[in-house]
């Protein structure tokens, strides 16, 4: 026996998105972004996307440039306070926002990814976030059920990864990475170094490859990536 | 059961596992299974104790005693393995990146229904990741004998035992059959070389479908 | 608020934090408290985007592209610090590891409630990492100016804004004192250096408790 | 700043347990399981424990020496038939013992870990193990209730950690024990090899030392860890 292979191009793993897919997208703020999948999806134009993320990045970068090719009809995120277009879309009603608290969001991608159906926290109780949702009462706590989170296609940027999949994360791009790496139907990472069958350690593996469909090795990073100046 | 009949049954399995597969392979016979799966074949076997990767088993001094599979035996790993904690091997079975798991029998039903974990009364040790292997794999074969050691039929009408998971099971493997759950029922597909369809259907307690023309052999 | 009065405020809540503690210093006046941590205290700087050991900002050349903390500060790590994902990073804080959170705050009430994410109709970026840090954190320290720029005074008999968590203050640490919420009301414990009792109620939109005999300075 | 040390005696930190607690014990069979603080659990004697492990390891070994020493009131695992005796002492009404699916088990460590309150699984629903469990229904899909499991001790093995308590765990050592590590009041972790702060690069770290309690440099590792013969 050996690993699968599944290194792909860019161009056709974006292309098989089609228009309304519901789309995760890794990173907090700029690092563990996947700039150069969406650069792709931006080229390519998909259209009324569902985008779930941390945050919206800034303005001139990441989903903002899906926001302003016009690309997204709803975005779940939890926190969009860095892009100003985003807020603006969302008063303006151009596009849909669902907020989630951002451990509660991480938790609902997961659950999606480990195969079930929901769960329960008190996370919210008492505040405007428990609006709409069911609750449940554990062992006498009472409770809000939150529903497990799923998406078509996960990006997904790495620092690091093998040709099967295995993939590592550079300091704090870890963050939701390995988390939507689980919950989508195919995921698709972008790496900056791909190395072969066993180069990475088997106990410094952060996403296993079953969890990943398509590598894409980044030929070069564009600025993007690099130290935001302000 | 003669050598030869186990043989062709465990490489008969071993068909079942298509390149570019995840799959987990259960304790018992279907652990046998590795041998007759072709060195260059590109698949991922997973262990539920948290292994992607598993490679062929090792002893002696050979052995690691941080590397056993689920079933206890210590195995190795190819290059490109990973390691996890058991929520997240768990979470590639739920979560649909399993794509096959091959899992052993007490008793098998013509719906796909399957018992492999509890014989009340006598044979109590718990689950293990029987019921998720075999409710969540995206395919689940079952590979056994076609009766028990009383020659009683392991493929029944319905299972008597406690259920590992209801209408789960998609392909049975024996020694005599390959058989097929299906929506009209269980189908027989193909027959062990030298076996008839008169001797599969004496020795199958569930209604079995047999296809007009010929069967193909194992 | 004078440069001196923002030290000094600083420096009390600095004080919050105490040997051996896990702590997350929310965006905004909490990050400024890292400053004034003495060097050789053993703590442990949380951020709620995958860090454990969050050490001294870095600028410019220094900076790493892949590190920053939840308020998007390129910052540093302290020898033994560990990346985790969003979900473990929670799991710290939800699950009684956090044992202190510094927040700052548009509104605080007297029974502990927070209003620090939402102004409807102006400011409605989403709540980020807050509402878990309030509700969960072991101990909730809010750091804040006693009145805004308009100045209302931001300690409330009730929070009109939405909340963040309800009952999850523990203590308030301002420019002109440090209340602590308790089963009897918000009472006055310490006093910033030259204010009176007068000026901070006369400052305090919520019923303040002060005790008998003289208050402590800060 | 610099980050606390947590290292202890074992003797001490076992001191802590009393009689009728709640330990989660790491390991999958023998690798993670944390022979020597059981060991020094028997030593002390305290009664009425109720213990969660995945299994019950093998006669001779491990939970066996707390079931013969008769420590053990209940047991919560997922599989014990390599242990004679834990079966013969649950079929004669002397332990009582509740068994979960595998993954569900390590589910519900992880949920309780994670400050939530339960989860909705299909696992286990046109089974017995759906007995007694709540029916949930979850976006129209019907799922049971687990509830979240804690513990008061977790007693975790360790191949390396620093003196903060990040941990890593050696091959399929790891198992169950990132999520006991978790999910107690007190995480106490023994550990092959104690290094200084800094030692562990911070990507490579398996549990983040602010879920550690204590670190306990194991002096030498007696024969029960090594490969089994059988």
């Amino acid at each position: 026996m050996r690993l699968p292979d599944k290194t792909a191009t860019m161009e056709a793993a974006i292309a098989a998105i089609p228009d309304g897919a519901t789309i995760m997208l890794g990173g907090f703020g700029v690092p563990g972004t996947p700039f150069c999948l969406i650069r792709e999806l931006v080229r390519q134009g998909q259209k009324d996307l569902t985008i779930i993320k941390n945050d919206a990045n800034e303005t001139g970068m990441g989903v903002d440039w899906l926001l302003e090719a016009g690309q997204v009809a709803r975005l779940i995120a939890s926190h969009i306070g860095l892009n100003s277009r985003a807020v603006r879309m969302m008063n303006a009603g151009e596009i849909e926002v669902e907020f989630a608290a951002q451990g509660i969001l991480a938790e609902r991608i997961r659950c999606a990814g480990s195969g079930l159906l929901g769960f329960v926290t008190d996370i919210g109780l008492g505040t405007r976030m428990a609006r709409g949702k069911t609750e449940v009462t554990v062992e006498g706590r009472t409770g809000l059920l939150e529903t497990a989170l799923f998406a078509d296609f996960a990006l997904v940027h790495a620092d690091r990864a093998d040709h099967f999949g295995n993939l590592c994360y550079a300091a704090a791009a870890r963050n939701f990475n390995p988390l939507i790496a689980m919950a989508a139907r195919r995921t698709i990472a972008e790496v900056e170094t791909v190395l072969p069958l066993g180069a990475l350690a088997p106990e410094e593996v952060h996403t296993p490859g079953p969890f990943v469909d398509q590598v894409i090795a980044l030929p070069e990073l564009p600025e993007v990536y690099g130290v935001v100046q302000r | 059961m003669s050598s030869s009949a186990r043989t062709r049954m465990l490489r008969r399995a071993a068909a079942e596992i298509r390149p570019g597969m995840v799959v987990n392979l259960g304790i018992g016979l279907p652990t046998q299974v590795l041998a007759h799966v072709p060195a260059n074949l590109p698949v991922c076997l997973h262990s539920e104790n948290g292994i992607a990767g598993v490679g062929p088993v090792r002893e002696g001094a050979a052995a690691d005693r941080n590397l056993i599979d689920a079933g206890g035996a210590y195995v190795s790993t190819v290059p490109g393995a990973s390691f996890c904690d058991s929520a997240t091997s768990f979470a590639i079975v739920r979560g649909g990146r399993l794509d096959l798991t091959l899992l052993g029998a007490f008793e098998v039903a013509g719906n796909g229904d399957l018992a492999n974990w509890i014989i009340p009364g006598q044979f109590t040790p718990g689950a293990g990741g029987a019921i998720e292997l075999a409710q969540k794999a995206r395919r689940v074969c079952v590979l056994t004998t076609h009766a028990d050691k009383s020659g009683r039929s392991k493929i029944r009408k319905r299972c008597e035992l406690p259920l590992t998971a209801p209408a789960c099971v998609d392909r049975i493997v024996t020694d005599l059959a390959v058989c097929d759950v299906t929506a009209e029922g269980l189908v027989l597909t193909e027959l062990a070389d030298g076996v008839s369809v008169a001797q599969v259907l004496a020795a199958t307690d569930a209604d079995l479908i047999v296809p007009e023309g010929a069967i193909p052999t194992f």
